[in-house]
């Protein structure tokens, strides 16, 4: 897995690419999510449409993540979700705890509007 | 009526480790295209393979790569069914077969789904474990339009 | 300096049929691509496994599938080995190793260029034979920037 | 492999897709090739853009449809050659058998134009 973030007015947008898989790739997302709310950023999106595929390991990266925000009184939304993700999203029940959207505009625009 | 051919067997043998997780999903993808599975049911082919082999290295193996991972893809016209097999001492099956992670008390739980997705999305999973010899998961899918076509 | 590590080893097996070659081809591209080869080396790497694995199909057991052809990726930080075994006869290697098929007489024949264009894509091609254990062509290819690395 | 054709003015475009590696793909496209010819049509594009992969005994079904349609009097020329395959047609010195080009129009200009 690859990441990248950039800031789009209050919005911090985190793209990931590749394979979310646990491991090492936890401690990456996890780092970027620190390092947003403690320069006070609490509105975020993950970018998920470059990954080609998640497994059960990985949306536990994707849950904690919401958790952490959360709790610190912030929003986490994911943008992209590919028609593999999402039948793990929708099988696990997990699309009742994420806030989807079908590109990062429309993401950003949800925050904004 | 065609004559019933064996199953064709493929076999797969990566280190214990994340980093090879990707050519299972590599393989489980093609096999699924080659026998012409929807999209939908290769998905769910992909993504039940690699929670097995996610489990076979974490928690069979405890990622030590010198304890091979081995997948088994039996390949017949009307369904597919593959083998995850790991040395490990096994499990519990009966703890955690029924374990719901999608009621509220564990939704936001990041653990304890592999079992639960390779169970919603194949028609069979069975595991298999003998003292010495290992686990293996057994993922069973079949082909809906084969099926129907006989 | 890094501890060298033994190299990863990923193992294929597929039934002697065409058909599965993909799965030759996926697994190829997939290591090459973890290996973070360019794309120039990973093509001539999945180019030539192919090549290997169709003779291998074709020239060793002709199209039997109750033979399974045997790849073995040996994954190193600097060197990928591919070992491609079949269970046939061999061949007298000095026949065709020097076979130039780019000359104005062979241009248009439509076989005799799989080996030609292994040794033309990798560093070392090597075929082992042993009466009774059949025939393993050993294709190898170096990172040339891993190399550079060290 | 999967194999389609059409007609554009007095031009034969066969359009190939998949794998090509021999066995039944040569009959295809030889049985192609051959209804060309039967039809008169001599002029004739294989167009390989969604070709995956060629190993060498797919190198021969091509081979084998210049000689076929050469013999004949006509031309066949090929497009979207990908970078994998071209990688191939080099090593071999096929790219001095075959015409190629960047797109299936601009093979058809360099017929007609
Ligand atoms: N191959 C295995 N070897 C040993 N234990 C396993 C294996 N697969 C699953 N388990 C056990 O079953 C539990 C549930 O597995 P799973 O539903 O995949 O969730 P998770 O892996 O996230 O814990 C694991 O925590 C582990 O204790
Ligand atoms: N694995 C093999 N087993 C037996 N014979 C082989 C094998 N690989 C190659 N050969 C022999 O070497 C010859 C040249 O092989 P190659 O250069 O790949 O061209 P082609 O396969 O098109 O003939 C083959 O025709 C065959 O006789």
């Amino acid at each position: 897995m690859k990441a990248s973030t950039r800031t789009e007015g209050d919005v911090v947008v985190i793209s990931l690419s590749g394979k979310l898989m646990g491991g090492p790739d936890a401690e990456s997302v996890r780092q970027l999510i620190r390092e947003s709310l403690e320069a006070g950023k609490k509105e975020m999106i993950i970018d998920i449409g470059d990954v080609s595929w998640v497994n059960s390991t990985g949306l536990g990266i994707l849950i904690a993540s919401h958790v952490t925000v959360s709790n610190a009184g912030g929003t986490l939304k994911l943008s992209r979700v590919s028609k593999r993700i999402s039948q793990i999203f929708m099988v696990t029940k997990l699309h009742t705890v994420f806030e989807t959207h079908e590109s990062i505009e429309e993401a950003l625009q949800s925050f904004t509007g | 009526m065609a004559e019933r051919l064996p199953p064709s067997k493929i076999v797969l043998e990566i280190p214990s480790r994340l980093e090879w997780l990707d050519l299972v999903d590599r393989m489980a993808t093609g096999i699924a295209e080659q026998m012409a599975f929807s999209e939908e049911d290769a998905n769910s082919v992909a993504n039940s393979v690699l929670e097995a082999a996610t489990n076979a290295i974490q928690h069979g193996h405890q990622y030590n790569p010198a304890h091979p991972v081995g997948i088994v893809f039996e390949v017949a016209p009307d369904v597919l069914r593959v083998k995850v097999h790991d040395k490990g001492p096994g499990f519990d099956v009966g703890k955690v077969l029924n374990a719901n992670p999608t009621g509220p008390e564990s939704l936001l739980e990041p653990r304890g789904r592999g079992i639960f997705i390779m169970k919603s999305l194949m028609d069979e999973v069975v595991f298999e474990m003998e003292a010495g010899k290992g686990c293996t998961a057994v993922l069973t899918k079949h082909h809906p339009a084969r099926r129907a076509a006989l």
